[in-house]
């Protein structure tokens, strides 16, 4: 069971989290501060599965929602990282661990070991960020010699030495304006492109009316995107639903054969397929 | 009487020291002159070379000066101070005028560096030299644009390419370290954020 | 023993000085903080005002100053020096030392300009006028020793200051013409954003 935080571990991680105030969280076994969970998650006195990362988030948006917009930023793009990482352990914590350690559970507690370490890293860097801060904050404030050199001593500097033509010059600026693309991981295969189940409808509906009967393989051959796979799997599904195919399947995982058995069918149908799926 | 002879003792303790200062202070004038026209720090090797002296001459010499700036020499306390910072020496108006100065020159404060930047610059000065997909392992975000301003602050500097991946390595400039107000990044706090028992080795009160 | 004497009646007349000294250090305090920062001479009037104390008083203040550092107060003759120079005072380097610096600066200041230079004051030359962090953000790197070396060579001026941001915009020089030989910056030969039709301009061989 998750106990409810007792008081001295409350107070004493309260203490050390006082500055973070901010994101509080209230579930139905916990209630204080984001950090405070954490701190107990990673002392090992909360268990990670029994924290319910829907509500925390939901709460987080709510949140957010309350903040200027730099502080939505950081706290948002921080949350997010400390969210997948408890969304990670969570993982790690709720799949079955068999009683004996085999190698597959050694490499599952290592897994989590190392999204511990992952966390308490981040932490630790975040924490000290607080120090570069404080020290960047204090340094700015101080005032340093920094007078231009007097002319005395300056006519002392040895006459510069020139070389480039107009031309030179002009390279050099091409050089110097050329764009300094700092290359960057794309993030696009992280965000799947929406397939949409109507259209998948519409395509499976034509390929089937059009002929006796087809097997799920033969339906989406060709397709390589996994999405538009599902898209017309649920599309299949659906139809079912209303009654418009018949499928069969001879053997578990065997090969599955779909018929057009809609007696009336109407596109206003089409229309209204997959709302379920809608958001 | 005894104590007259202790003061007495001390006295001539002192004189013996004032000679000595006497005779070095050639030396901490020609400091002086440096330190009045430099625009940057300067180490002590570069700074020995500049007035033609031993290291350790000059590395006691500095020490004069600065108690001298103090107050703990023979004169008054300055109103600037000799500090090592960012791996040099280099003249400060003393801290505690720093107010009035800030109302003489007036202008603004520098922007601030955003939480982001703050924590990938720490992940950084830790974690160098490092690139900018293992700073982004770490903050589990996109740290590019915020690798930028930090460049253009002058805060880090592409170190050098990976032989293999050609991924630039990162790390922490001396000019951090002057905005740091340290001396080198020996000065960083610690932190052991390794790894099982990290929560025991992450102490908060060194940070703080 | 008598000797001993002297020593000790001078020695508690100099803590009588320097006790009085310090009730007036915070005004000579401030006085070197200002005179620390700035670049030009300041007037007595000015400076009065920037410290808040009355200008009798800060007249004293800068003698007192001016005895100090020439070694005439307590401490060391100073590597330094306070002038009134055209109505305005100001800290030099003590002339004793200006070998000393002609010597360092000499070895300070590069014959050459380092690509990274020439390739700030080119983006200067075809941005003008640009401010600094506008050439950083180009250069993806921090200029500011940069512009402070071109600045120093005179191949750049400080044009005026942007009236919201106070940032201050840089332009080319007339010398800088001159080294290029051409009369105006029209004559710079033009160059396209677009690399496409710029290249022809662009000699990979004269570059390096």
């Amino acid at each position: 069971m998750a106990p409810s935080p007792d008081e001295s571990t409350a107070l004493d991680a309260a203490g050390t989290a006082e500055d973070a105030a901010g994101f509080r969280v209230s579930l139905s076994n916990f209630d204080g501060p984001f950090d405070l969970l954490l701190n107990l998650i990673s002392k090992h006195e909360m268990d990670i599965t029994e924290v319910s990362l829907s509500a925390v988030t939901n709460e987080f948006i709510a949140y957010l929602k309350e903040l200027d917009d730099d502080e939505e930023l950081d706290q948002a793009s921080e949350f997010l990282v400390v969210a997948a990482t408890l969304l990670d352990m969570k993982v790690a914590g709720l799949l079955p661990q068999g009683e004996l350690v085999d190698a597959e559970a050694v490499a599952l507690l290592e897994a989590r070991d190392l999204l511990f370490a992952r966390l308490l890293q981040y932490r630790a860097f975040k924490e000290v960020s607080v120090w570069f801060a404080r020290c960047l904050q204090r340094e700015d404030r101080r005032h340093v010699r920094a007078v231009r050199l007097d002319e005395k001593h300056r006519r002392k500097t040895p006459e510069l030495v020139w070389s480039l033509t107009p031309a030179d010059f002009a390279a050099l600026a091409l050089l110097a304006f050329a764009p300094k693309e700092i290359p960057h991981v794309g993030l696009d295969h992280l965000h799947a492109p929406l397939v949409s189940i109507r259209e998948q409808a519409a395509i499976v509906v034509t390929l089937l009316r059009g002929t006796e009967s087809l097997s799920f393989r033969e339906l989406v051959s060709g397709v390589s995107e996994p999405g538009i796979v599902v898209a017309r799997f649920i599309s299949v599904l659906e139809l079912y639903r209303h009654a418009a195919l018949s499928f069969e399947q001879l053997e578990p995982l065997g090969e599955l054969t779909l018929r057009w058995a809609a007696d009336s069918w109407s596109d206003e149908t089409l229309a209204t397929l997959g709302a379920d799926y809608d958001r | 009487m005894t104590d007259d002879m202790t003061d007495a003792s001390t006295g001539s303790a002192a004189q013996g020291l004032a000679e000595e200062r006497t005779l070095e202070s050639p030396l901490t004038e020609r400091i002086e002159a440096i330190m009045l026209i430099i625009d940057e720090p300067i180490g002590l090797i570069a700074l020995a070379a500049a007035v033609g002296s031993p290291v350790p001459a000059v590395r006691q010499a500095l020490e004069t000066l600065v108690d001298d700036y103090d107050g703990n020499g023979q004169g008054p306390r300055r109103g600037f101070e000799l500090r090592e910072v960012g791996g040099g020496w280099r003249l400060y108006v003393r801290e505690d005028h720093d107010d009035l100065i800030a109302e003489f020159v007036g202008g603004q404060a520098p922007a601030r560096l955003s939480q982001a930047a703050l924590e990938t610059l720490a992940v950084i000065a830790y974690k160098q030299p490092v690139t900018r997909s293992q700073v982004a392992s770490i903050r589990a975000v996109n740290v590019d644009s915020v690798v930028r301003t930090l460049l253009a602050r002058g805060l880090i500097t592409e170190l050098f390419a990976d032989s293999e991946t050609g991924a630039i390595n990162y790390g922490t400039t001396d000019q951090l370290l002057q905005h740091l107000g340290i001396n080198s990044l020996d000065e960083l706090p610690p932190i052991s954020p390794l790894l099982d028992d990290g929560a025991d080795g992450f102490d908060e009160g060194t940070i703080r």
